[in-house]
């Protein structure tokens, strides 16, 4: 029982993976349509960071279940700490230069269709 | 599974490709900072996915070197943005007391 | 049989993508006045074709890109703009004939020799059938590391490499004491006040 | 030196895992390696209470699992407002009081909050964090408080 349980895991696990890689990879497009959307500097940054979470994540659980043995599954994993330590950092840093070189952000709503207006109101 | 793995590696190429309209467009240097930061995530990722489309994963070494270099290296730019020189310590922390260790 | 022409088709693809992304980012860098964003693209740059490299099998050459290209050179760029000031000045539009004839010729001429190269990894290249086969056929015993290009660079070719090395390093230290990373540079901006 | 045991333990695993090879030279060249880093950062003072905080990885790992699924859920709402037709985002910037006092428990907190879509940590001013939101919704007072008492608990032990 257990065993077949086993032999479905590893028959499925090229097919998770390559699920996996595809929602991290269309997930890495939508953070980089938002950079390219967003008005200003402090908002493209909430964007990015969609690739640098959910993205990776996705795509690092994609390339664990696709991999060999343990070896690659722990550089996997090592990757992904790394881009989780130096991601925010980074991100911190970017924002805090911007803050202290006297970047203003943009606040309040932001310009929208009259016809949405009225139907979210 | 050949045909998606090689699907989210083009998904992957066409958002390098869109940051790369953000890093030409950028109007402050503060977007092309991250740009460029988010597309050495973003290489990183399409270097690991590489490997396994390629059937070879010790490609994942060079991504691993990657995400740390990519990562110096920003640091380095916005030390250099912060301070105009790189002799300045980052932490401005006084020698703590020695104790323990 | 079928597959094989179509992973190739894929390689391909992405070949061509990658480097038409490294073409736009070279108009970029030609084009561009603001010194600043010709080094974060020269970072962009590099970072490509580090994945470009990884691509054709060149491992090591992608591994020396990575740390040299993305990570130093930036570095060293911003350390150099701190010397001089933030934007290149226009050029007078005939100054620049004599260059792009220079390019253009020396593009001709590689693409003229790059009609006689044998096919990417043909096995009867001569790369392939002379001294490459005896060192990956032999290395694994005589130096027992795993990467062929680590035995063939730190043991046959050992000294070779460390006089590489010597070099490399030399001119990475005369460049750092050159610009001197900042001590000038940080007392002239901090006199004049500053950002921007 | 119980510091540097456990930089020694991380040095030996991780090298052990990057090569996963047994041959009696690579593993004496991992070793001097090894050694090399740890006298290195001996020799830079990097090793000290702040920077391996080995008591509390079990409480930073519970933290963990709930910070990830909080970023699970902040991505959801930033990746509907990047696909979105109309561009409907409230971006505000606030001050957040926080609770901790230890510098590990404010770069805890202050990271997570940059770790989680939708909120940028700018600046730390004493107790104060400068926090850049894309939704004023989810800035307003008292948003943050739950992550705040949660890592000052993970960083210093210490109930609200």
């Amino acid at each position: 029982m257990l065993t077949d349980a086993i032999e479905m895991f590893h028959l499925a696990r090229p097919w998770l993976g390559g699920i996996f890689c595809l929602i991290g990879a269309i997930l890495t497009v939508i953070g980089t349509v938002g950079v390219l959307r967003f008005p200003d500097f402090y908002t493209r940054l909430h964007a990015a960071s969609i690739t640098d979470t959910a993205g990776a994540t996705a795509l690092l659980v994609g390339m664990a279940f696709m991999a060999p043995g343990w070896v690659v599954v722990a550089k996997v994993a090592a990757i992904w700490v790394f881009l989780f330590l130096t991601g925010p950092t980074a991100s911190h840093a970017i924002a805090n230069a911007a803050h202290v070189a006297g970047l203003e952000p943009l606040i309040g709503r932001m310009w929208r269709d009259t016809e949405t207006e009225s139907e979210e109101e | 599974m050949n045909l998606l793995l090689a699907s989210s590696a083009a998904a992957l190429l066409i958002a390098i490709v869109l940051m790369l309209i953000r890093t030409l467009l950028g109007p402050t240097l503060y977007d092309r900072v991250l740009a460029v930061n988010s597309f050495g995530t973003m290489t990183v990722l399409l270097l690991g996915l590489l490997g396994f489309a390629m059937g070879r994963p010790d490609f994942l070494d060079i991504a691993l070197l990657y995400s740390l270099i990519n990562f110096v290296s920003t640091i380095a730019i916005l030390k250099f943005f912060r301070y105009r020189s790189f002799q300045v310590s980052l932490s401005r922390r006084v020698p703590a007391p020695k104790e323990g260790s | 049989m079928e597959t094989v022409a179509v992973s190739d088709m894929g390689l391909a693809l992405a070949n061509i993508i990658l480097l038409t992304i490294l073409f736009v980012v070279g108009i970029a860098i030609a084009r561009l006045r603001s010194l600043f964003a010709i080094v974060m693209l020269s970072g962009v740059y590099s970072l490509v074709s580090a994945t470009w490299f990884v691509m054709l099998d060149a491992v090591d050459v992608a591994f020396t890109e990575a740390a040299v290209g993305a990570g130093l050179s930036t570095a060293l760029l911003l350390g150099g703009m701190l010397l001089t000031s933030r934007t290149a000045k226009a050029e007078k539009p005939f100054a620049r004939l004599a260059p792009f004839i220079v390019v253009l010729a020396t593009g001709a001429i590689l693409i003229y020799a790059s009609v006689d190269l044998p096919a990417l990894g043909d096995p009867d290249s001569p790369v392939n059938t002379g001294v490459g086969r005896e060192y990956l056929e032999r290395h694994y015993g005589e130096m027992g590391f795993p990467n062929v290009v680590t035995s063939i660079l730190a043991s046959y070719r050992g000294f070779d490499t460390l006089g590489e090395t010597a070099v490399v390093f030399t001119a990475g230290l005369a460049v750092a004491l050159l610009l001197g990373f900042g001590e000038r540079s940080l007392a002239e901006s901090i006199r004049k006040g500053g950002r921007k | 030196m119980g510091y540097f045991l456990g930089l020694l333990c991380a040095l030996v695993v991780f090298w052990y895992t990057m090569s996963g090879m047994n041959e009696p030279l690579i593993l004496g060249l991992g070793a001097v390696s090894v050694i090399v880093t740890m006298i290195l950062s001996w020799r830079l003072k990097v090793v000290d209470a702040d920077s391996s905080p080995y008591g509390r990885i079990i409480a930073f790992l519970v933290y963990w699992v709930w910070l990830f699924i909080e970023i699970l859920k902040a991505n959801w709402r930033v990746i509907q407002a990047c696909v979105k037709a109309d561009l409907d985002i409230n971006p505000a910037l606030v001050k957040v009081k926080t609770v901790c006092r230890s510098d590990l428990a404010k770069t805890t907190f202050a990271n997570s909050i940059t770790l989680t879509p939708g909120t940028v940590t700018l600046a730390v001013e004493g107790d104060k964090l400068l926090v850049h939101a894309l939704y004023e919704e989810d800035a307003e007072p008292g948003a943050f408080d739950e992550m705040d008492a949660l890592s000052a608990r993970a960083a210093d032990g210490r109930h609200k």
